[in-house]
């Protein structure tokens, strides 16, 4: 699974996207995030609100399911053109 | 049309071509926006986009002008990257038979891209790198169309 | 800066040279306005101006502009003589450290230069030639400003 | 004195500019008007209300003495860019 951290998620993360084969127990969004976070120490950078996130390039509102997911993009607020 | 670029572009050049391509459109605004300097303070911004995404939610926006205004076309360029103070970050072209819709529609456009569009701002100055949200101003400008 | 020109001008050319000289202005509006075919109807346009008078009216409609709005810079380039259907025949540009301001007066001045600027106008087509006068929407929009 | 005929109305006179040495009994703007309708025998189109009069480059309204006039515009309505 292909995972993007835009914006400032990027300088906390340490990078801007990364490529995981994800433990088999990690089912859903929430999941992911939780595991995500102990995994890079982000503080909980991404369950902050602000943070949108979009499965294949959808967005998503509250939990979901990530079967078929190939990519996840996790989005702080925009800043503008 | 969407261009999204990593390089400077010659917006003059462009306006020429859009209104060539334009047709019979009698009127064609445009708006570039440069990087600020802010007195020193910034020397360049960083733009990230999300590949496609963001594109997509650009087409989006022009489709809402062209359901909102009668345009004969649209052009939206826009950096990404790092951009220097003082260079083009966007241009916004919009053509139409009379004024009204293509200066409404660009200036709704630009509303749009200064708000909602998909993009990161970093800016950078000689000590500092931060990222920014748009202003208050940008808000109120964008509800305007609400 | 205003320029009453009996000669095509490079719109792009003008903008991206009026963009240059504009310093730190973070936000530049053009618009272009070109002479409409009217399917076929119309030729071309002769465009007549009263020297030094009607430059002296549009110093004063961008006076008022620069009262009402923060300006950097403004430049228009009015065509006069005959102008064939398709080319330029007035850009209006307004730079300013913000969009909001270099929009509405561009929008602002082009509505003066549709209605109160001393030009009398001219269609010619294959078998007419008449003057003509505003379009009841051009006086509508100059009157938003009032 | 030199007279301009703007727009519409160099069409009715036949010419856009004539200069003229006035008759010297001719010493306001409706009386060169009423001289000028008479001259080129213009139907009055001088003396419509849509017509300004600029006397050296200023607008002038109602009546006014000449002197010292050296440019009169005649001007219709103005048609737009």
């Amino acid at each position: 699974m292909k995972i993007f951290y835009f914006g400032r998620l990027s300088d906390r993360v340490g990078m801007r996207q990364e490529t995981l084969a994800l433990p088999t127990n990690i089912e859903t969004l929430f999941a992911l995030k939780s595991w995500l976070n102990d995994k890079h120490d982000l503080g909980g950078a991404l369950e902050e609100t602000s943070i949108k996130s979009m499965i294949n390039q959808n967005l998503v509102h509250g939990d979901a399911p990530l079967t078929g997911c190939i990519e996840i993009g996790f989005l702080p607020p925009v800043g503008g053109g | 049309m969407i261009n999204l670029l990593k390089t400077n572009f010659n917006a003059g050049a462009r306006i020429n071509a859009f209104t060539k391509q334009s047709g019979n459109a009698g009127a064609i605004a445009s708006f570039v926006g440069r990087v600020r300097g802010e007195n020193g303070d910034v020397d360049s911004l960083y733009l990230e986009s999300y590949p496609r995404v963001t594109e997509t939610s650009i087409q989006e926006a022009i489709n809402a002008a062209n359901d909102r205004w009668a345009l004969i076309d649209v052009l939206i360029i826009h950096r990404i990257g790092t951009i220097k103070a003082g260079a083009p970050i966007v241009l916004v072209c919009t053509a139409s038979e009379h004024r009204r819709s293509a200066f409404a529609a660009c200036d709704f456009l630009m509303d749009y891209l200064k708000t909602e569009a998909i993009f990161w701002k970093k800016q950078i100055g000689e000590n500092t790198a931060e990222w920014v949200e748009p202003r208050q101003q940008d808000y109120q400008d964008q509800a305007r169309w609400k």
